[in-house]
């Protein structure tokens, strides 16, 4: 009985040793994401504007339904999304709708510092995303 | 200093004893009653009895009021009990009281802390409280002292019986 | 009447923090001694099954993370594998696809057990073992955002595949760890197997025998401390596990002690399985090749006409499936999660009924519990490895 | 219409630095309620574990609220738990907080049906949320450090603490 | 045993009773009167050591008559054969004898079902809602349930 | 100066005290703490006339006394508990089963 | 006396004091927005069931009877421990033939199963 | 010349015995709130290096400010009052856990003499308080006043948690007070006195009275092993540590009969932990491992010795589960205490014999 409590706090003891911290400081230090780490959406540039085509597609797969688009055609005859809004607070971040773009023209960064006072500072607007 | 600390303690207890038996919540009166015993810890400090102070509040404040509040929190009389009061013997206690006081009065005054006897301030201060109590006790009580076994033993006995499920 | 007016009853839950969740318990109580205990569930109803009526079966999949959201993975694999069954591609599954898929979910029953094992522990009060446990736990979700690119709610497995191949060099550190496990499983049971408190606590705790378990259709590792041998996944292999030699650890006790060991056991098959199929695994598709279920690849998508029409038609419509119903359960760690599902044609399940483990487990709570004292209740909430995000659904 | 200045003591130094001191001491010394209710609990455990480490920032779970500051609503909130999380919360002694974790606290997140709320801010006043499904521990600590600035930016801390006017939140 | 001597042993024992058989995806189901439910499953658990039942579920065929199947998904641990009952259930006074009686596990599953669809499991030791409130109206697995209950509109994203 | 009459009386007035409790309450616990005050009154007694007298037999019956009253207190209350098991009622008016 | 024991108050004083002070000053600059459901008893968040001020086992009170007059006997040794090396064997003896007398009583509470919980 | 040094008393100087007294009260009170402060702090951090992360570290350098960010927090917070609750006692609950803590402290020795001149007149002042000839009887009464502040917490809260946490609580201390006060009998029986200053002076001999072994300490661990184990084990489970924290096992009972209490009463209640631990290891120092002597000066001697028992109690706390509360009584009633009554029997009988 005596060898077994001995070993449980030899086992404590030895984690006090000085090497066992296995602590990431937060502010200070940071985790490095995975490439593949789905955080904040972020809408890819093309030349002068958004790659995206508003095909529909990311509304339509989205499980949370939380993607808004509104399409409308520039000068050229491109179809553009007027609006293109992601409600980060209804997002689940499942990425769904990075593998359902065709154009590759949504993707998602490491970002995960999201958190906000109000509802509305969670407007994920087209320029938001653009700048993400 | 020690007048002072007489009354005030004396005056403490007295309020905190009639606080006991006038509290209409039996919390309240037990934690008066400890009140009364811690004052009169303080009263066998002060007549150089410090071995009986301590045991004072191990005993009575440590231990019996702790199984009186655990009867009151076991029955479940934490709150509001609805009492009634019969005054009708009231006169006996009063009478009681006064033949104390008339006995009291009669003593006749004299040193708290003796002097005579064998069992002196200095005796005390030198071979301790302790060590003169355990003398008296094993040595010239021996008898009551094994009695008291007996009479704890049945305590035991008879309060299992009393608690246990079947009765 | 003298009878009941020593008992008390008190209300575990729903926030408590030794109720997993927000499992509520009325407790009855003689003293120390729980007379009756009535689970009360449902705080955490979120209307899955229904929910995933309004959904294809592609958005179903996340939906499957977040019930038992120890094990998301496993959920995923039970739910796959219930929708390839149901479109009949089971043998179309690429061997690579399998043996990730065998991969990751032994790493996801490590991960719950590893869960499991630190919140029972701090439930007991060895407080220490929690943070060793969720230290191990780190390294896993470290795996998961590698492959799938979240912690927890991985929506790594598709139907016919997987969302994506493993990472260059993942291999290596999934191997890494799993040859790890043993030596952490032993840390754990130094400071606990050998501790008489531990034993004390556990040992003749919450018992129930086979028949009782049987009756109450308990499964999984509590099942199987109760000497019944039955794991699905070498009774009834799927996703290729006939694959892999391991052992199904069973013990008899039926108490919570054998039930902490069968798992702690079942941490370490685990291990030998995840190396075994790592030594296995060899190069090859991700994707089944049913055209008309998986998406086309990404470049193909860009470049070929004919993919992006494919691919938006499978987006926006979903796939199809014949009419039918098939029952399809896997081993979860905590005991057999089964998905029946009903389909009636469209891209939409008809019915998707989750048959969760935790669920049928946490009845025999009472039977449990009943006769024994407060604090076992913890032990036993503990040992049956309950998630109230499976139970209620 | 004419917006009447809130009664506060004063801005004067002596208060200011007593305003510095309440709050920086709420700041750091943020007592969450051990209150988990679906997957997003499982990241608030993994916070408190040894990788982030919640004890860092002086933060220590509180199993009673009593002594709870801030109540964490990690995971679904549904129709049948929201009595309890009201009362619960009901019974946390001022300053009390609350942060909406995941997306589902926060809106609701993928489970539009019938038993589920759409966002815990329909009954109580969040302070901060954190979208995420689950959000990383990380997320968490930041969305803390959030609340930890918006505690900073409080005035009349101490005002309101002995009576005088109520607290004035700035916008951090 | 294989799956058709069993349902062959079953349909002679309760000719009566078998109304479909069907065979789909190597799994068999087994579509049975309701009336003597609680026989049949006794019959299977004792005769064909089906002891242990996975799973007990209701399912809403909304415009079908009879409108509720209950389905009983049954194991065997010593063949590990599975076996699947349904019994269907009209929509008028939707009820059904309890089988918690033949496997302890169907207690709360039948609770469940009720909670949900609304079908009534007749001598159930507790038959009380398991997953919505006490107070809840309606069955929201039903079909004609509203996804998102019947007081409120889906979410259509942050504009609308 | 405090005399021994000081703690004479005080002791009095404290048994008187007790008396009165336990003559004018109705409740057994109650009535039971009275008679600790009494008790202990008469243990404040004891204690000052040792003092006095210079002899320790006083103390030695203090603590004689204190054993009875623990071994009171155990019994005494189990009784109660017993009572009060039977009656759900604590009141001296329903102690009334030795009533002739 | 007082030499000795005047220290001891003054402790106490200070005890009391710093205990009274702090929950006094506390509950005077604390916030108070009381509500009713804020004074009700915490119950994990749900209704109350049944009153708080139930009764529980008999059990309990044995533990505190059988410590009263264990006490008793714990008292009875300090001052016999101390006069132990004055007493020699005979308050060895004595003191022997009292705990062989209350042990007799706590083997009859144990075989009892007083102080056992199932 | 060496001129022996007066005692002071206070009928010969009253100003200067009541100033030294002063000054000796708040150094004793003073340090013991700082160490109850920082005891909090050093087991986060201990607990949290055993557990593989860091503990406190963002308050102030190092965290250092940590204990007082929460006091100061808990200063400030609502106060709140269950409206069924017994107003009286719930007030005076935390105050009666608090206070016989740091009552205990009064008549434990820190150090030896401290000698200083005055007027021409060499006094020597002992580092205590005060020493009482009944010191461990004093101690003991305290710790069963002690009990008073947990059944008052369980009875006013009007909490079922509350209720049961008290009861188990106070079942718990009353039961381990016992073993704990028969086990330090053996003591008394080999120091002839109760006085805790008497104690360590006999201490301070060399071993069995051996000159042969005077490198040794005779201190009693090393004569009263089993007394020690015993005492140690009661104590911590009088001040409700792991493994024996049932009373306030977050995971059964919320919080225990602190469920109720919230700002600076729960504070005080948690100080009290600290401060009861504070107290145990002081009079374990005292009663077996010599007080203040050893190779270093008076009080460091006795600090580290006290600090050690604390790391110990951590250390413990971050090892082992919890007892259950049948297991608990088992263990008091039925090994504990037949172990301190043996202990005696032997203690005894090897006196006799010697």
């Amino acid at each position: 009985m005596f060898k077994e409590f001995a070993k449980g706090l030899s086992i404590t003891l030895k984690h006090l040793l000085p090497g066992n911290c296995t602590t990431v400081q937060y502010p200070k230090q940071k985790l490095e994401m995975s490439p593949r780490f789905r955080g904040l959406h972020r809408l890819v540039p093309a030349q002068d504007r958004e790659k995206c085509v508003a095909c529909y597609l990311c509304p339509t797969v989205c499980p949370a339904k939380c993607i808004t688009v509104v399409a409308a055609e520039n000068e050229a005859g491109e179809k553009y999304p007027e609006v293109f809004e992601i409600d980060m607070l209804r997002c689940i971040f499942c990425g769904y709708c990075v593998e359902a773009c065709p154009m590759e023209a949504i993707e998602m960064t490491d970002a995960y510092e999201l958190a906000n006072f109000s509802r509305d500072d969670f407007d994920f607007g087209k320029q938001r995303l653009l700048k993400s | 200093m020690e007048v002072i600390l007489f009354y005030l303690t004396a005056s403490v207890a007295v309020i905190s004893a009639i606080f006991v038996t006038q509290c209409r919540n039996p919390v309240n009166s037990a934690l008066n009653l400890i009140t009364t015993f811690l004052c009169l810890a303080v009263f066998y400090i002060m007549l150089e009895s410090p071995f009986m102070a301590a045991i004072q509040i191990m005993v009575y404040a440590g231990a019996i009021m702790v199984l009186i509040v655990f009867v009151i929190m076991l029955l479940n009389l934490g709150l509001a009990v609805k009492e009634r009061y019969t005054h009708g013997m009231a006169g006996a206690g009063v009478l009681a009281a006064l033949v104390l006081f008339v006995s009291a009065y009669f003593l006749g005054a004299g040193e708290a802390t003796g002097t005579g006897g064998s069992v002196t301030s200095e005796v005390i201060a030198s071979y301790g409280h302790t060590e003169l109590i355990g003398r008296a006790m094993f040595v010239d009580f021996l008898l009551p002292f094994e009695i008291a076994s007996i009479l704890l033993l049945v305590a035991i006995v008879g309060a299992v019986i009393l608690s246990k499920r079947e009765v | 009447m003298a009878a009941n007016t020593e008992t008390m009853t008190i209300n575990m839950g729903p926030q408590h923090p030794s109720t997993h969740g927000v499992l509520q318990l009325i407790l009855e109580l003689d003293g120390e001694i729980v007379v009756k205990a009535t689970p009360h569930i449902g705080f955490l109803h979120r209307g899955i099954e229904k929910l995933s009526e309004h959904r294809t079966y592609h958005q179903t999949i996340p939906l499957t993370d977040r019930l038992d959201y120890l094990a998301p993975m496993s959920n995923n694999l039970g739910y796959v594998l219930a929708v390839e069954k149901l479109l009949g591609i089971t043998d179309e599954i690429p061997e690579r696809v399998q043996r990730i898929r065998v991969i990751m979910t032994e790493l996801t029953r490590l991960k719950s057990h590893l869960v499991w094992l630190a919140c029972h522990a701090l439930d007991i009060g060895a407080m220490t073992v929690f943070l060793y446990c969720f230290r191990e736990r780190e390294c896993i979700t470290d795996i998961y955002e590698k492959v799938s690119g979240a912690r927890m709610t991985s929506n790594y497995f598709r139907v016919g595949g997987l969302a994506d191949d493993l990472p260059d060099g993942l291999e290596g550190e999934i191997r890494t760890f799993a040859e790890s496990i043993p030596a952490h499983v032993e840390e754990y049971e130094g400071l606990l197997t050998g501790n008489r408190i531990w034993q004390k606590r556990t040992i003749g705790v919450g018992e129930i025998s086979a028949e009782a378990a049987i009756d109450i259709g308990i499964t999984g590792p509590a099942l199987r401390a109760t000497g019944v041998d039955w794991d699905l996944r070498r009774d009834n292999p799927y996703s290729g596990y006939d694959d892999y030699e391991f052992e199904v650890p069973v013990r008899k006790g039926c108490d919570t002690f054998d039930r902490y060991r069968v798992r702690l056991d079942e941490m370490r098959q685990s291990a030998l399985i995840i190396i075994q199929a790592l030594d296995k695994l060899k190069p090859g598709p991700i994707l089944a090749d049913c055209p008309k279920v998986v998406l086309p690849p990404k470049k193909d998508v860009v470049n070929n006409i004919e993919s992006l029409i494919h691919h938006f038609k499978i987006v926006t419509e979903g796939f199809k499936t014949e009419p039918g119903e098939i029952y399809q359960s896997v081993e979860a760690p905590k005991g057999e999660l089964g998905f029946y599902l009903i389909a009636d044609g469209s891209a939409y399940p008809f019915r998707m009924k989750i048959r969760p483990p935790s669920f049928v487990n946490l009845q025999g709570l009472p039977q449990m519990v009943e006769g024994k004292l407060l604090a076992d209740v913890i032990a036993v909430i503990g040992t049956l490895d309950i998630v109230l995000g499976e139970i209620d659904r | 219409m004419g917006v009447e200045q809130p009664k506060t003591l004063g801005s004067g130094f002596v208060t200011t630095s007593l305003d510095k001191l309440v709050n920086w001491s709420r700041a750091s010394s943020m007592w969450p309620l051990t209150f988990g209710l679906a997957c997003c609990a499982i990241e608030m455990m993994a916070t408190g574990a040894a990788r982030f480490d919640l004890d860092r920032m002086g933060i220590l779970f509180r199993a009673s609220p009593r002594q709870a500051d801030v109540i964490i609503i990690a995971g679904t909130v549904t129709k049948k738990m929201v009595p309890v999380i009201k009362t619960v919360y009901e019974q946390m002694p001022e300053p009390r907080y609350v942060i909406a974790m995941g997306a589902c606290a926060s809106s609701g997140g993928i489970f539009d049906t019938y038993s589920t709320v759409q966002g815990v801010d329909e009954f109580l006043p969040v302070d901060v949320y954190i979208p995420g499904c689950p959000p990383r521990p990380e997320g968490l600590l930041y969305g803390l450090m959030k609340l930890q600035d918006k505690i900073r930016a409080e005035r009349n801390t101490f005002g309101a603490a002995i009576g005088v006017g109520d607290v004035v939140h700035n916008k951090a | 045993m294989s799956d058709q001597v069993i349902v062959e042993k079953l349909k002679e024992k309760f000719s009566s009773e078998v109304l479909n058989i069907v065979e789909f995806r190597g799994e068999t189901t087994v579509t049975v009167k309701k009336e003597q439910i609680v026989d049949i499953c006794t019959f299977m658990r004792d005769d064909f050591g089906y002891n242990l039942l996975c799973d007990l579920c209701g399912v809403d065929y909304l415009g079908k008559a009879p409108r509720f199947m209950v389905v009983y998904n049954l194991y065997n641990i010593t063949t590990k054969q599975r076996i699947r009952i349904k019994a269907p259930v009209e929509e008028q006074d939707a009820n059904i004898d309890t089988v918690s009686t033949v496997w302890g596990t169907a207690n709360w599953h039948e609770r469940e079902c009720w909670d949900l669809l609304g079908i009534k499991f007749n001598n159930h030791p507790d038959l009380r809602r398991i997953l919505m409130p006490a107070d809840w109206e309606g069955h929201p697995l039903r079909k004609d349930y509203p996804l998102q209950g019947p007081d409120r509109e889906p979410y259509k994203g942050r504009l609308s | 100066m405090i005399t021994v009459n000081h703690y004479l009386l005080l002791s009095a007035i404290l048994f008187a005290i007790g008396t009165f409790g336990v003559l004018t309450r109705k409740n057994a616990i109650v009535i039971f703490m009275c008679i600790e005050v009494m008790l202990n009154s008469v243990n404040l007694t004891f204690i000052a006339l040792s003092r006095h007298v210079g002899n320790m037999d006083g103390q030695i019956f203090v603590f004689f006394v204190m054993t009875v009253a623990a071994a009171e207190a155990a019994v005494g209350l189990a009784l109660m508990i017993a009572f009060f098991r039977n009656k759900e009622s604590i009141d001296t008016d329903d102690f009334n089963m030795l009533k002739w | 006396m007082l030499d000795i024991y005047l220290p001891i108050l003054v402790v106490m004083g200070i005890a009391l004091a710093f205990a009274l002070g702090s929950v006094v000053l506390s509950r005077l600059v604390g916030v108070k927005k009381p509500s009713e459901v804020k004074l009700a008893p915490y119950e994990c968040g749900m209704p109350l069931i049944g009153s708080a001020q139930e009764r529980f086992s008999i059990k309990f009170y044995i533990i505190a009877m059988l410590f009263i007059l264990f006490d008793i006997e714990a008292v009875f040794l300090y001052p016999w421990a101390v006069m132990f090396k004055r007493l020699g064997i005979f308050g060895f003896v004595e003191m022997g033939v009292f705990i062989i007398i209350l042990l007799v009583g706590f083997i009859y509470v144990w075989k009892k199963g007083a102080l056992e919980w199932e | 010349m060496v001129m022996t040094p007066e005692v002071l008393t206070l009928s010969e100087a009253p100003w200067l015995f009541t100033g030294v007294m002063l000054v000796k009260i708040i150094v004793a009170f003073v340090a013991t709130l700082l160490i109850v402060a920082y005891a909090t702090y050093a087991e986060r951090k201990i607990i949290g290096r055993m557990q593989t992360r860091m503990g406190p570290n963002m308050t102030g350098p190092k965290g250092l400010l940590q204990p007082i960010a929460d006091g100061l927090k808990l200063f400030f917070k609502e106060d709140i009052i269950p409206s069924q609750a017994h107003w009286f006692a719930f007030i005076l609950a935390p105050m009666m856990i608090l206070a016989p803590a740091f009552i205990s402290i009064s008549v434990i020795p820190f150090g030896g003499d401290l000698h200083f001149t005055y007027d021409g007149i060499l006094y020597a002042v002992p580092m205590q308080i005060t020493d009482l000839n009944i010191g461990v009887l004093f101690i003991v009464a305290m710790a069963g006043l002690g009990v008073y502040g947990i059944v008052l917490a369980g009875l006013a809260s009007n909490s079922k948690y509350a209720l049961l946490g008290g009861i188990r609580s106070t079942a718990q201390m009353i039961s381990y007070e016992l073993a704990v006060g028969l086990s330090i009998v053996a003591i008394f029986m080999l120091s002839e006195t109760l006085s805790l200053r008497g104690i360590v002076a006999v201490q301070q001999q060399p071993l069995w009275g051996l000159e042969s072994l005077s490198f040794i300490p005779n201190w009693y661990i090393f004569c009263q092993p089993l007394a020690f184990c015993l005492f140690v084990i009661g104590s911590m489970a009088e001040i409700n540590r792991t493994p024996f924290d049932l009373p306030e096992a977050e995971t059964e009972l919320v919080s225990g009969f602190c469920t109720e209490y919230s700002a600076m009463k729960y504070a005080l209640f948690f100080m009290a932990e600290y401060a009861n631990m504070i107290t145990v290891s002081a009079i374990a120092t005292t009663l077996f491992l010599g007080g203040w002597g050893g190779p270093f000066y008076g009080w460091i001697n006795f600090l580290i010795k006290v600090f050690a028992f604390m790391f110990f109690f951590i250390w413990i706390r971050a090892t082992f589960p919890r007892l259950r509360y049948d297991q608990l009584m088992f263990l008091g009633w039925k090994i504990m205490l037949p172990l301190a009554l043996v202990n005696i029997v032997i203690t005894g009988i090897a006196i006799l014999l010697w």
